[in-house]
Formats: structure tokens, C-alpha cells, sequence
């Protein structure tokens, strides 16, 4: 090819036209809603620019945690969402951080928890807020972190909360008097600490009866030491006189040796599998139709939905579309002069735990209650604690108050 | 033979640049004859015939074609239409059969729905081939297992298969052993009753020998056309070259001559079925010259003397060193040409420059901690580039752009810069015209006087008595004959012990 | 050629010498390769996944050209494929034939961008990738595609018999295109005698353009393949997350290759992708973690690649005499063109 | 995936070659005709080539005009965005600095990605175990040398082909950064925050980068390694009969590359003291697109150039950051942003290599 003009210009061109398609693309932005000077020194009571970490992006539930805050909140209080890409780890964090920085973010909500103490010391360092949207601190985290002034706190499901999920969930199962399970592991190998907590609570469950142990253990604290040993689950060290731990499966690798150790879970047909996430998702379709049930952690979409019509989920427990109302509503007060701290000043860390369903009809009635067009987390409900003077312990009182009972009963 | 014109080229002319190919050439071919067409290098004979076989348009000029007008667009239409072409290098693709590459681009004519009926296809290939007097390849095997020969004629079949008025066979023979070539002049005076021939050669003796007329050419002009009764090579190699050649073409002397030092000795090389018990010994000052077929062996004896061939047995050295590969050989100045220039000898994206620089960057970095400073190098490049009379604007110009004499001269710039002692020369002459082969024949009488070592290897007889002070003769990858520089030394002796 | 024996024990050696050595292990560790009733149609969906990303990766690099794109055309195609039918409906036919027709589409696109801009086939399909990739998770939002709400549109993947017959079809269609048709010889052409060709009046553009489509459908029913058997598409997946796949047909690729030699490479692709697929099974049979896996996989590569490097060696001059194979249509798959293709 | 294949090129020029060639030494005219057409040829050569050496300066000028303007339009804090623009692409211009001495070659490593994580993990646990900074360092440093020459090795030795050595390599890395991981019990191999915090900073980026970079331009245009190094990503044949060894020179070049990959992943531990088996999983593939923004002949040869992980690392991070500023946090940004820099990608390579285009596609 010789170089003309015409090359020249075409290329121009090309350049051009992508940016310009970026441009109109990202006016279309969804998230372009508030006044366009929103962000920057504008008074932070018009209207605050707060941006999401988020490590997951594809799920339904963080799609549903998405659609509230940018389609309800967003359009309820004069606030811009900001969300990061996918985040893969800490590097990524890192850059979406800088960016959000870079950007005038005036407070930052993560859902990202490969390197947290890392956003912390950003966010400290540009001086804007910081909150935890899900999971917790560890103890010695919280301890270096707490008295870092915008570091708002965190409200989730702390490890205990999760331990107790797994827990609830093999309850849930043996008292619907089965006996035989396989456990769907998920992120175990990669040492998702939520993942293992579960785990670790279901072999708890277990555990109860007096001929069952995994490996000697039967208490939490023991169990734990040997998952996170392991870096997996050995279903040769369980031994019972009374359960059965018929297979064993973790990650999402779909390749030839996974999906044979997912034949051999579904195989060997247990009652049910119990599956620390995303149960129904990865397992659903291969149960289909074979009377196993999955016990699963997950969120209250239409796809959990419909498997719990057919009957392949059995037992849901989820967060429910709008549980992340209460950290906004302290990120905003906080970002607008109001923090809430504890009596000795130091950010919080509030638990909050899951919502259950285990049928269509407990199902239907959760999201009926809950959904991005009416949250049970609405405006008023949220209004109150949003630089209104409400203390601390109001505010914790309310966060504690999250059952379906509490919120929708 | 009849003399009605089949084929005028009128008032042709063609440029690639400012370079001038065919300057208003006219041409004529009569219907019966062997029509050959001598020139060097460059001559415009390619390019003539290249237009006639439609493989490139001319720019101007016209063409009458059995009494019609003739303007082929590509070379399977000017095929199918009556005028084929062997070309000078191989057109065979390894990969695919004999007979996919006889209807390579045309297997069509078999396929039903896109399918190939094979069993067709195979039969028809071997009917080709038997019409030229080719018995015994297997049209279903890939070109690739054929030797060199075997793929030449599957060429020459791929074009007679067509049976075109019209056949131009471009300097083939030289890829082809006698039996070969008894093989294609059978054809071509087959041919003679279907059609005429158009034969482009070197080889004089060959061309005065096969052709009924021929015609000269020397810088786009066609300069005189001969009948065969008065061919005379006197006349028609001053017609080609357009002077007489003043001071004399190869070496002056008649007689051996070398110090006695041995530099370069080779004892017992074996090589599968290339070398075998090759023993040679090439002293300081002397110009050891190696002739044979080119399937004789004496290529890869080029290469293992330089310790490029995984040899079986036997070994090479160099002045007390043992040369057992490359490195070691540069390292210790010996040089290698290759016959294959573009592919072996140089770095085509290249600038003059780091070819001729990268035999010697070490050089080029002494003194200075291996340093290399743009200065010091292109001082070190300039030198040659002067002494060789490289043609180009620059060192910087890229070695693809240049012409085959220049090429050529980048390689030997490149191992003389780096003051190789022992240089063996592959061909050191193909595709290079005679100005630069007059220059080159110079290069190694001086290096011979300045008592470096040489081994010509090649596959021009003429060539190799021109420069050689012992001439070996290889057959089979044997050395079976050892001639001494003298004035009376006998070509057709020579030849006699190479087949 | 070799007598018929050698071919056959040529072409046997391997799969049969995988299955057994994984079949004794599985044995002296007490665990089954088949244990569940499903082991079969596990090995032969991995088989056709296998075979069919081989094939596609095969099909190109044999004409040095390296194809990064090939789990982007699986995503993309059979993104397009499951959003279509999914609002649009008309069940898994029309999810089946738009994902086909999607990919031969992304492949024909990827081929044209390659012979337009004509740049290295490996930095195009770098930018093709990035592009598919892209596009798919625009598609979505980066939602994942689940189909537990479309049953039928899954079931597919279950069926043993579905999966047989796509690796005998795509067997048989592959062989037929590239060994015994008209755009085969001049594919195959193209491949040893790249200008020889071209001035013979090859159209290599073209010839390129259909490779790639070919490359792309292949691609776009494993897509399909890959999505009924998880109940799932990541869509989401960018930032290059889709190139694995890839690597996992080199080791088939140089098995089929070498079997290549003693019968047809593309039944060697097949035979290749079963050995891989036994070696899985046997993974599940011996629980081991999959970084073990993946650890194994590679040291196997790295082992046959040295066996084959010093076989051709060795047999240099065995190969020789047998000048037969010498330069065989499959031939090219084994390490000097991947050499070319990918040093 | 040798970009110009000598052959074709002699092809193209072959016919006007011939009719160059007999410039015998008296015909002056002749001789001059010759030299003008070379000399023609010879500088359309040159012009194009100076284009397409150009073509990533441009690409690098318009993305910085357009950085500066959308990030001005949208009230972006410009001095921060400049700084994040270093930390994002140091480390990328680092590993692929170093990598240039592989492809320079026309060899294909793509386990890059994998052996930074390695060597940032194995930094990691010795800080961890000793607190020393320069053991730190020099365990990075060393551990990326090795793997890298294992891949040479097996390479030379086996004369394997060089990328599929690497694809093995990549998944073996990968099975062994799960295993340092696991040896700490637990998610991630942490390093303290307030170390790393310490020594995370620009000058201490700048100046490793100053120093490897000069290292490397160095040697590559100053040493005989780079220029053997051009000889053989030419023309391997021809480099050989030249009297270069193969795998001497593969191996210096490995040796060089992991030399940045060390250096790449010592910053690595200092950005992000925590490493999970997923950390610098984009690195591998990052540094290949920058190198090819960059400029550089993905095959090697003559055309090589030191400079390109530069330019084409600072592109890619503007280009990442101007689409972030646009597309903010718009559902499937992610997606478009892609797209733009596929197409952007694409368009750079095509101006890059043009001039350079034979009659037969390029392989």
C-alpha cells in the first residue's frame, strides 16, 4: 500500500469517529442523570458524585444492587453513580481508584475487597469518603483503619454472619430429614474467605451429631483450620455414621475434569447440594430434573425464581435488591458533614444478614416487598438518617432491623 | 520448417521506474521454430517474454497473436489461449500432489459441488506427464518428495498440457541434469510440429546448439537476430555484451599457483547420501574450484566446510582450529557465500549497512569495550561499499531495493570488511550480470595475490577453469576427479566426469 | 506412506497409550474413569469442544497464521446466537443456526480486516479479539446469559448422541472442505507455495477470508456446544479473558499432527482431542486440584514437543528414504511450520 | 509470522531488479539510469518508512490531545490523572522495554504476565520473611531471570518453538504462584501497607524505569546484541551462516527480559502489596498491545525498535484513561471501551506497517 493522503485521512478519520462514538455513548449514559456540573466544588448538598468498586459486574444480584442505586436512589437524592469496570484484583482496584480520584469522586462505595486496605489509605490520603458495602473488615483491619476520618464504616454480612448462613442452610436440609449432600465449593481453592466461612458452617451443621466430624473437627475454629489448610474440602475426611458427603465440587472451570466431578456430584444423586454461591447458576441446569435440590447463597432474581418454581433450588438465602440503602444513606450524610461514629469516634461495622426463602411463595413475596421500584429501603425510610441529626445508635438500631419481618412483615 | 509468423511483438516498450526494461522492441516468431534469446542479466529477455505470457501488461506496443490481437491479463488466460511459459524459478508448490500442482488454480475442472474427483484429476496428470516423456511419478505423491528434476518437468507438463501454439521456457536447463535436459529438447522438437518455441538460455554453446534462429538483446534492445547457419559465438557474445572485453574476463594466468601453508582442510566429511569420505585441502593463495551436477554434493561440501552441515563423520580446520560450526568458523575468518543470496546471505529489510556491519560488529566495537558508535560504523561499512562500487544513494538503503550485482556485492562486502582469511563462494556469480561478474573475477585474483584461501563452488564450467588452480570434479558426493590449472585443459573431458 | 500396519499403529498409538496409562492409574488409585453415567457424554462433548478449537486453530496456523480470536468468536457468536433467540424466541434452532451463522460471519469479518489492512495475522487477531470481546459484552451490559428460564434451549449440550454426531459431521465437513475440494487444493497450496500460487492465479484473499469463516462457524459451535453444557454465557468476559481456550488445542493440535503423518491430521485433531479429554476424565478420577491439572497438562506439552523435535532428528534420515511424507498436506502442523507460525 | 518475507520482497522488485542489474562497469548512462531508479526506490523506501516509524508518535500525540481535552471538558484533576498516568504504565513500559529483546528476535513469549506474578510473589514472601527492601529486590529480580531462561533453555536446547514453550510455561507459572499462595494459608500473600507505601512512589518509578530503560536502549543500539538480534528476527538462516549463535543470543535476550519482568514485579509488590493468583493477570497480554501501539514489527527484524514499549504503554494509558473520563461508569462502557481501542489499536498497526506490503499476505 503506498501512503496517500487518503490513507492518511481515512485513519483520521477512524480515530475521530471512535472517540466521537465514545463521546455520544457516554452521553447516552444511563448515569448522566443530575445537573452535568454535578461533580467537581459544586455545593455538596446539590448534588454529590459518589462512585461504586465493584469486583463483580456480570452477576444478576450485583446487577440488581446496580439497577437500585443508579435507577432508584439516583433518581430519589440528588447523587451521580459512578461504577468501575470488572475488577480482577488489587491492581485493578487500584486503577479504578485513581480514576475515581482523578475524576472528583467525592465519596467511594466498595464492593471490592481484593486489597481494601489499600482503597482505605487512597481514599484517606485524597480525602474523600470511603465505605464497605460488603463483607467486613477483620479484626485487626478494623482496628488500624477505625480512626481514619472518612472512613465511613462498614455495613454486610461480617464472616460470622456467613458461617451462620452455611450453617442455617445444612439445618434447613437435614431437618427436611435428607441425609446424603454434595457441597459446591465455589472460590474454596482461590481462599474466598465468604466462601469458606459457609463451608465451614455447613460441615458444622453436620457436625452436631455425635458419629459426624470432618477430619476430627466438629467446631467451627477447627473446621476452619482445616479448610484453610487444605485450601479445599477432602470429602474422604468426613465421617458419619448418620450424613453422607457424596461429592465434592468447586471453582467455575468447566473443563473437561470439572465438569466430570460435577457428573459425579450430580451422579451419585445426593438428597441435596449445598453450594456456598451461585448454586443455581452453575449447577442448575445438570440438576434439572433430578429430584437433587440446591441449597444455594445467592440474590432474588427471576432466574432463582423460576428454579424454585421447578423445584431445583430448594433454599435461598439472599440479600435482598435494596440492602445496600443504609451505607448510602451514611456515605451521603457523611460526605455532606454528618459521619456517623461510634461513642469512641471511630467509623462503624454493622452486620447485616441474609434474607431466606424456601419456597416460590416466600420467594414471590420477598421480591413483591422488595424491588428497584419499590425498595423496602425507599426514600423515607432513608431520608431520616441522611443529615437529619439522627445518632449513631439510631442509626445502628436501624440498620440491625433487616429482616423480612422487620422491613416488610 | 514453415515460415509463416505465429507471434509479432510491435514497438513494445516497458519501464519499472526510470529504468527502461524494453525499449521499442520489436519481435517476430515463426511458426515450427526454436527462437532463442540470449542477453545478460536484465537484458529486457524476461521481461519480454513475461509480457508475451501475460505474467505483466506492457506499456506500450502491440502484440499479434495467429493473426489476431494478443493481451494476455494473467498467465493461465495467456495459457489457455495458446502461449505457455516454464519459468526460470521453481513454480512447484511442495505441499500438494503432482497433480494438484499440474492443475494447480484449475482443479476446478474436476469438481462437482466444490468436491474434486481425485481419480480423474490423477489420471489426467499421469497422461500429462507421459506425453513429455516423464514415466514413473506418481501423480498422487506431493511435489515435495519429487527431486529438483522431477519438479522442473512437472512444470514444463503443466504448461504442454495445454497444448498451446506457443511454449516459452525460461532458463530452466540449469536446474536440470542431461537426462533432463535430453528430456525437454525431445519435447521441444516435438513441439516444433505443433507450434514454436521460445528459449531463453545462458548457456551459449547450448542455445547455438538446440535453437533454429536467435535473437540478442542488451539493455531493452534487441539488438541483432541470427539464423543457425550463421551462428558464431564470437559474434554473438560481442553482440550481448556490445563491446569487446578489454584486459581479459577471468583470471590472466594459465598456471597453478599458491603458498604452501594448507588453511582450510577437510578430511573424511560424510553427509547421508550428499558427502561421502569428501577429503579436500585449499592452501593460501589458491582458488580451489568445485564443479559438478548440482545434485552432486558440492553445495553442501560448501556448507560443511564452514561448519553449517550436521555431519555424520569426518572433520574441518581451519589454520589448527577445529571448525565445528558457524561461530567458530567467523570467528576464525573464514567467510561463506551462499547460493542462495536472498534467502541465505542477507537480511532483505536490511539496511546496506547492518548486513555488511553484521559479520564484524565485533570488530567494529574493539577498542572501545564493544561499544558501537553510529561513526565507527559506518566508517567501517563506507570502505567496502567504496572498494565494491555498491551502488546506492546510501549505507541507510534498504537491501531489497537493490538490484542482484548490488546484492551480491553487499555480501562480499560484509565478509571482506570483516577480513575473512578463508572464503568459500556458493555460485558466487548466479544472477549477477557480467559487469559484476567481470568485477567480482577481479576481487578474487586480488585476494588470491593478497594470499587469502578460496573455494569456488559452481556450477558454470567456463566459471571454474576461468578461476580455479585446482579444479575437483564431484559426482554423487564423491570427488572423483582433481584437475590442474594449465592452458589446455579440456571442457569436454570435464564434463564427461561429472555425468 | 509406510505399510498398512505402521499406519495404523501410528494412528492408534497414541489415544490408545493415553487411555490405558489413564485407566491404570484411575485403577491403582481405585477410582473409575466412568463412574458417573454421564463420563460419556462428558468425554464426548470435551472431544468435540476440543477437536473443533483445534480444527479452527489448526485450519490457520498452518498457514502461519495465528488466530488469538478464537474464544472471542465463541463468545461472541453464540452471545448473538442465545440474545436472539432469547427475545426474539424460536428455540434452540434458531439460537443453534444464528450462533453457526454468526461465527462464520465474525470469522469472514476477521479474515477480510486481516487481508484488507493487511497486517500480521497475530496483531489483527489481537485487535479482532479486543473488538469480539467488546462487542459482546455490549450486547449484555457484561451480564452473564443464564439460561435457567430456557431449558430447551440447553438441552442440546446433554445429549450423547448430539455430540457424536457434531464430531462426525464436523469431521466429515472439515475433511471434505480442506482435503478433497477445490478450495482445499488451493488452501493447501497456498500453504507450501505461497506466491507460486498466487501467480498461478490462486486467490489467496479470498482462500483466506473462507478459512477464517470456516475457523469462525467452527468456533461458533463451540460456542454453542460450550454454552448449552455450563447453562450459561459469560458475556461479560474482556480484557483478552477469552484467549485460553486456546492454548488448550496446542497439545491435540501437535498430536494430530504426528498422527497426521500415518493417516490424516484432521482425524488425528479428533483422535488428539480424545486423548486430552481421557486425560481429564482420569484429572476427576484422581481429584487432583486444578493447578495440578493445568501443571500436568503443561509438562505433557513440553514433553511430547521435545519427543517430536528430536524424533524429527533421529528420523531425519528414515524420513528421508520414506521420502513419502516427506512434505504431506499434514506435515504443516508439525513443529517447523508452528515454528514459523509461532516463534 | 515473519512480517516481510524476504522472499516476496525480492518478488515484488524482482522484474525492475532484473532490468536494473547489468550496469556493466563502462555503460554510465546506464549505470546512472540504475542508480537514479535505485535511488528512486531507495527513497520511497525511506519515506514510508519514516512514516510508519511515525505512525505510533501520531497515535501517541492524538490520544494526549484527546486526554487533555476530554479531561479538561469534564473538570478531571489534571496533575492527579498525570501522576496515576505514570503509575498505570510504568510497569508495562518496564516489562515490555525488556520483552523487545525477545520479539526483536522474532521470538513470542506470552507467559510475561504469569512469571511477573511469580516473581512479585516469591518478592513478597522474602520481604515478608527478611523486611529487606534490596532482598526483596534482588529475589524478584533473580526469580524472573530464572524462569525466563528456563523457557530459553528449553527452547535452545530441545530447539523447541519458542511461543509454545512459552504457552506451556504460562500454565505452569500458574500452577506454581497457587502453590506459593497456598503456602501462606490463607486468600493472598500481603505485604505490609506502609512499607510498600514507603517506596510506592514516583521517584522511585521513575528512577528504576530511567535506569532499566537506559540499560536497555543501551544495548540494544549500542552492543552487538541488539544488532544480532535484528540480524536473526531478519533472517535467522542468514544470521546463522553469519556466525551468530542462536542460543547464545536467545538466551542474553531472555536474560534481559526477565531482568524487566523482575523489576516490573518488584513495583508490582509496591502498587499492590497484595497479590492473589489473579494479580497482573492483564500484564501479559497489556505489554504485547503496547509494544504493537508502540510500533513494534511483532516478528522482529530490522524494523525493531527499543522505543516502542514507551510510546505504545503511555498510549494505552491515556487511551484508558480519556475512555474512562467518557464512558463513566455507563452500563457496557467497559464493552465500547474496548471497541474503541480495538479499532484505535488496529488503525496505529495498519499506518505502522504500511509501505512495507508485499504482493502475498503477510504471515
Amino acid at each position: 500500500m503506498r501512503i496517500t493522503r487518503k490513507t492518511v485521512a481515512g485513519t483520521a478519520a477512524a480515530v475521530g469517529t471512535t472517540l466521537v462514538l465514545a463521546a455520544c455513548s457516554s452521553t447516552a449514559s444511563p448515569e448522566a442523570s443530575g445537573s452535568p456540573d454535578a461533580d467537581g466544588d459544586a455545593a455538596a448538598l446539590e448534588s454529590v458524585k459518589m462512585c461504586v468498586l465493584v469486583a463483580d459486574v456480570t452477576s444478576s444480584e450485583a446487577l440488581s444492587f446496580r439497577d437500585y442505586y443508579t435507577q432508584y436512589v439516583a433518581s430519589e437524592f440528588p447523587v451521580e453513580f459512578v461504577y468501575s469496570d470488572e475488577l480482577a484484583d488489587a491492581e485493578a482496584e487500584k486503577t479504578a481508584m485513581e480514576g475515581f480520584i482523578a475524576n472528583n469522586c467525592e465519596a467511594v462505595i466498595s464492593f471490592a475487597s481484593a486489597d481494601r486496605p489499600t482503597q482505605l489509605d487512597m481514599a484517606e490520603d485524597a480525602g474523600i469518603y470511603y465505605a464497605v458495602a460488603t463483607g467486613a473488615l477483620s479484626e485487626e483491619e478494623y482496628e488500624t483503619f477505625k480512626d481514619y476520618e472518612y472512613y465511613v464504616g462498614a455495613i454486610g454480612p461480617d464472616v460470622m454472619t456467613e458461617y451462620q448462613a452455611g450453617y442455617d442452610m445444612a439445618q434447613y436440609f437435614i431437618g427436611e430429614g435428607d441425609t446424603s449432600f454434595g457441597i459446591f465449593g465455589g472460590g474454596i481453592p482461590y481462599y474466598l474467605e465468604m466462601h469458606i466461612y459457609r463451608a465451614a458452617g455447613m460441615l458444622a451443621a453436620l457436625a452436631e451429631d455425635p458419629t459426624t466430624s470432618y477430619g476430627g473437627a466438629t467446631e467451627m475454629g477447627d473446621i476452619l483450620g482445616k479448610i484453610y489448610a487444605d485450601g479445599t474440602i477432602n470429602i474422604g475426611d468426613f465421617e458419619s455414621d448418620v450424613y453422607e458427603l457424596t461429592g465434592y465440587l468447586e471453582t467455575w472451570d468447566f473443563d473437561a475434569a470439572w465438569q466430570a466431578s460435577m457428573a459425579d456430584m450430580v451422579g451419585a444423586s445426593p438428597d441435596a447440594i449445598l453450594a456456598v454461591g451461585t448454586g443455581n447458576a452453575i449447577l442448575g441446569s445438570a440438576v434439572d430434573g433430578t429430584g437433587i435440590q440446591i441449597g444455594d447463597i445467592d440474590a432474588y432474581t427471576e432466574d432463582n425464581l423460576a428454579a424454585m418454581e421447578n423445584g431445583t433450588l430448594g433454599y435461598l438465602a439472599g440479600k435482598f435488591t435494596s440492602i445496600n440503602g443504609p451505607i448510602f444513606a451514611a456515605t451521603y450524610s457523611a460526605v455532606v458533614g454528618e459521619p456517623y461514629r461510634t461513642e469512641d469516634g471511630s467509623a462503624f461495622a454493622l452486620s447485616q444478614g441474609y434474607w431466606t426463602a424456601t419456597s416460590a411463595e416466600e420467594f414471590q413475596e420477598i421480591i413483591d416487598a422488595d424491588n428497584v421500584e419499590t425498595p423496602v429501603y425507599d426514600a423515607d425510610t432513608l431520608t431520616p438518617f441522611i443529615a437529619q441529626g439522627a445518632t449513631f445508635d439510631e442509626f445502628a438500631d436501624f440498620v440491625s432491623k433487616y429482616t423480612f419481618a422487620d422491613l416488610a412483615g | 520448417m514453415t515460415n509463416d509468423v505465429v507471434l509479432t511483438v510491435t514497438d513494445m516498450s516497458k519501464s519499472f521506474g526510470v529504468v527502461r526494461a524494453l525499449k521499442n522492441v520489436d519481435f517476430e516468431l515463426r511458426d515450427g521454430e526454436i527462437h532463442g534469446l540470449i542477453g545478460e542479466n536484465g537484458s529486457g529477455k524476461s521481461t519480454l517474454t513475461s509480457i508475451i505470457a501475460g505474467s505483466q501488461p506492457a506499456d506500450s506496443g502491440t502484440m499479434i497473436f495467429e493473426g489476431g490481437p494478443w493481451a494476455p491479463a494473467t498467465v493461465n488466460e495467456s495459457l489457455a489461449n495458446g502461449i505457455g511459459m516454464v519459468v526460470q524459478e521453481s513454480g512447484t508448490v511442495p505441499g500438494i500432489t503432482v497433480a494438484e500442482n499440474l492443475f494447480l488454480g484449475e482443479t476446478g475442472q474436476f469438481s462437482r459441488l466444490g468436491i474434486v474427483n481425485r481419480r480423474a484429476m490423477y489420471a489426467k496428470a499421469a497422461a500429462a506427464l507421459e506425453a513429455i516423456g516423464v514415466e514413473g511419478v506418481n501423480p498422487a505423491i506431493p511435489a515435495g518428495a519429487c527431486d529438483f528434476q522431477t519438479r522442473k518437468l512437472v512444470e514444463l507438463a503443466r504448461v504442454m498440457m495445454y497444448e498451446p501454439k506457443v511454449v516459452v521456457i525460461d532458463e530452466t536447463t540449469t536446474a536440470l541434469a542431461q537426462d533432463g535436459r535430453d528430456l525437454l529438447y525431445k519435447a521441444m522438437d516435438a513441439h516444433k510440429t505443433r507450434g514454436a518455441v521460445v528459449f531463453i538460455s545462458h548457456d551459449l554453446d547450448e542455445i547455438m546448439s538446440v535453437c533454429d534462429r536467435l535473437t540478442v538483446l542488451r539493455d531493452g534492445d534487441i539488438i541483432c537476430t541470427f539464423d543457425k547457419e550463421d551462428f558464431d559465438e564470437g559474434a554473438i557474445r560481442a553482440a550481448m555484451i556490445g563491446r569487446s572485453m578489454e584486459g581479459h574476463y577471468y583470471r590472466e594466468d594459465n598456471k597453478a599457483t599458491s603458498n604452501d601453508e594448507v588453511w582450510l582442510s577437510a578430511t573424511g566429511l560424510n553427509l547421508e547420501d550428499k558427502l561421502k569420505d569428501v577429503s579436500i585441502e585449499v592452501r593460501s593463495g589458491e582458488i580451489i574450484g568445485i564443479g559438478g551436477l548440482s545434485h552432486c554434493g558440492m553445495h553442501e561440501l560448501g556448507k560443511a566446510l564452514f561448519g553449517a552441515a550436521p555431519l555424520e563423520s569426518g572433520e574441518v580446520v581451519s589454520r589448527g582450529v577445529k571448525i565445528t560450526n558457524e561461530r567458530r568458523a567467523v570467528r576464525h575468518s573464514l567467510g561463506y557465500v551462499s547460493k542462495d543470496r536472498d534467502t541465505e546471505s542477507l537480511s532483505l529489510a536490511a539496511s546496506i549497512r547492518d548486513n555488511i556491519a553484521s559479520a564484524g560488529l565485533r570488530l567494529i566495537g574493539k577498542g572501545r569495550g564493544g561499544l558501537i558508535t553510529k561513526g565507527a560504523e559506518n566508517a567501517y561499512v563506507q570502505e567496502p561499499i567504496d572498494t565494491l562500487e555498491i551502488k546506492a544513494p546510501g549505507a541507510g538503503t534498504i537491501v531489497s531495493t537493490l538490484s542482484g550485482g548490488n546484492k551480491q556485492k553487499v555480501v562480499f562486502g560484509k565478509w571482506i570488511a570483516c577480513g575473512t582469511e578463508v572464503l568459500i563462494l556458493d555460485c558466487p556469480t548466479r544472477g549477477v550480470d557480467v559487469g559484476v561478474k567481470q568485477a567480482m573475477y577481479r576481487l578474487m585474483t586480488q585476494l588470491k595475490d593478497e594470499g587469502k584461501a578460496m573455494v569456488l563452488i559452481s556450477e558454470e564450467m567456463t566459471e571454474l577453469m576461468g578461476m580455479s588452480d585446482r579444479l575437483l570434479i564431484m559426482k554423487d558426493g564423491r570427488v572423483v576427479r582433481e584437475f590442474e590449472r594449465n592452458a589446455d585443459l579440456n571442457e569436454m573431458e570435464i564434463i564427461e566426469c561429472m555425468i | 506412506m509406510g505399510s498398512f500396519m505402521q499406519r495404523t499403529t501410528g494412528t492408534l498409538i497414541i489415544p490408545v497409550g493415553v487411555f490405558a496409562v489413564v485407566w491404570a492409574l484411575a485403577a491403582i488409585d481405585g477410582a473409575s474413569l466412568f463412574s458417573s453415567g454421564d463420563s460419556l457424554l462428558i468425554l464426548a462433548r470435551t472431544t468435540a469442544v476440543t477437536m473443533l478449537t483445534t480444527m479452527a486453530l489448526a485450519i490457520n496456523l498452518n498457514s502461519g497464521r495465528f488466530d488469538f480470536s478464537l474464544g472471542a468468536m465463541a463468545l461472541a457468536s453464540s452471545t448473538i446466537g442465545a440474545h436472539i433467540a432469547i427475545t426474539y424466541g424460536g428455540g434452540f434452532p434458531a439460537m443453534a443456526a444464528i450462533t453457526l451463522v454468526a461465527g462464520a460471519l465474525l470469522g469472514a469479518f476477521s479474515g477480510f480486516l486481516y487481508t484488507t489492512l493487511r497486517i500480521s495475522p497475530l496483531v489483527s487477531s489481537l485487535g479482532v479479539t479486543l473488538l469480539y470481546e467488546g462487542f459482546a459484552f455490549t450486547i449484555t451490559g457484561g451480564a452473564n446469559i443464564s439460561f435457567t428460564q430456557y431449558p430447551e434451549l440447553v438441552s442440546f449440550g446433554k445429549s450423547l448422541t448430539a455430540m457424536i454426531a457434531v464430531i462426525i459431521v464436523a469431521l466429515f465437513a472439515v475433511y471434505m472442505v480442506f482435503d478433497r475440494s477445490r478450495f482445499g487444493s488451493d488452501y493447501r497450496s497456498l500453504i507450501t507455495g505461497q506466491s507460486a500460487a498466487v501467480s498461478a492465479g490462486v486467490k489467496e484473499k479470498g482462500n483466506a477470508i473462507r478459512t477464517y469463516a470456516v475457523s469462525g462457524a467452527l468456533m461458533g459451535m463451540v460456542g454453542l456446544i460450550q454454552a448449552s453444557s455450563k447453562g450459561l454465557i459469560e458475556a461479560g468476559s474482556i480484557n483478552f479473558s477469552t484467549i485460553g481456550i486456546m492454548f488448550t488445542a496446542f497439545l491435540p493440535m501437535f498430536v494430530g499432527g504426528y498422527i497426521g503423518r500415518f493417516s490424516n491430521d484432521k482425524l488425528g485433531y479428533l483422535l488428539g482431542a480424545l486423548s486430552m479429554s481421557v486425560i481429564g476424565l482420569g484429572y476427576s478420577a484422581l481429584r487432583m486440584t486444578s493447578a495440578e491439572q493445568s501443571l500436568i497438562t503443561a509438562l505433557l506439552l513440553v514433553a511430547f514437543l521435545i519427543f517430536l523435535s528430536n524424533e524429527e532428528r533421529v528420523t531425519r534420515w528414515w524420513r528421508r528414504m520414506k521420502a513419502g511424507k516427506g512434505a504431506a498436506p499434514s506435515e504443516p502442523t508439525s513443529l517447523e511450520s508452528v515454528g514459523a507460525g509461532a516463534r | 509470522m515473519h512480517d516481510l518475507n524476504p522472499t516476496d520482497v525480492s518478488k515484488e522488485t524482482d522484474v525492475p531488479v532484473d532490468t536494473r542489474n547489468d550496469a556493466t562497469a563502462k555503460a554510465a548512462d546506464k549505470a546512472e539510469s540504475t542508480a537514479k531508479a535505485e535511488a528512486k526506490a531507495a527513497s520511497k523506501a525511506r519515506r514510508s518508512k519514516l512514516f510508519a516509524d511515525l505512525a505510533p508518535l501520531i497515535g501517541l500525540a492524538v490520544l494526549a490531545i484527546a486526554f487533555v481535552v476530554v479531561g479538561t471538558s469534564s473538570g478531571t484533576n489534571m496533575s492527579y490523572a498525570l501522576e496515576t498516568l505514570i503509575n498505570q504504565s510504568v510497569i508495562i513500559v518496564i516489562i515490555a522495554t525488556g520483552a523487545i529483546f525477545i520479539f526483536a528476535m522474532g521470538s513470542f513469549d506470552i507467559s510475561l504476565g504469569a512469571s511477573t506474578l511469580v516473581a512479585a510473589m516469591v518478592a513478597g514472601l522474602v520481604h515478608n520473611a527478611t523486611g529487606s527492601l534490596w532482598l526483596m529486590l534482588g529475589a524478584a529480580v533473580l526469580t524472573a531471570v530464572v524462569t525466563s531462561l528456563i523457557s530459553a533453555t528449553l527452547a535452545a536446547v530441545f530447539n523447541l518453538p519458542v511461543f509454545v514453550t512459552t504457552v506451556a510455561m504460562l500454565s505452569v507459572l500458574g500452577a506454581v504462584a497457587s502453590a506459593l499462595v497456598q503456602t501462606t494459608g490463607g486468600a493472598q500473600i500481603r505485604v505490609d501497607r506502609s512499607f510498600a507505601r514507603e517506596y510506592d512512589t514516583l521517584t522511585v518509578k521513575l528512577i528504576v524505569a530511567a535506569v532499566f530503560i537506559a540499560l536497555c536502549v543501551f544495548l540494544f543500539n549500542y552492543t552487538r546484541l541488539g544488532r544480532v538480534e535484528k540480524l536473526i528476527g531478519g533472517n535467522p538462516i542468514t544470521a546463522k551462516l553469519t556466525g551468530v549463535s542462536m542460543k547464545l543470543t536467545a538466551i542474553a535476550a531472555f536474560g534481559i527480559a526477565g531482568l524487566g519482568v523482575g523489576l516490573g514485579a518488584f513495583l508490582t509488590v509496591l502498587r499492590t502489596p497484595t497479590l492473589t493468583v489473579t494479580s497482573a493477570s492483564d500484564i501479559g497480554m497489556n505489554i504485547l498491545v503496547a509494544m504493537v501501539f508502540g510500533g513494534m514489527v511483532i516478528s522482529g527484524g530490522p524494523r525493531s525498535r527499543i522505543y516502542a514499549a514507551i510510546i505504545g504503554g503511555i498510549s494505552m494509558a491515556l487511551l484508558n484513561q480519556t475512555m474512562a473520563i467518557m464512558l463513566q461508569g455507563m452500563a457496557g462502557g467497559a464493552g465500547i471501551a474496548q471497541m474503541v481501542r480495538a479499532v484505535l489499536f488496529l488503525a496505529v498497526v495498519w499506518l505502522a506497517a504500511s509501505g512495507f506490503r508485499t504482493k502475498v499476505l503477510p504471515r
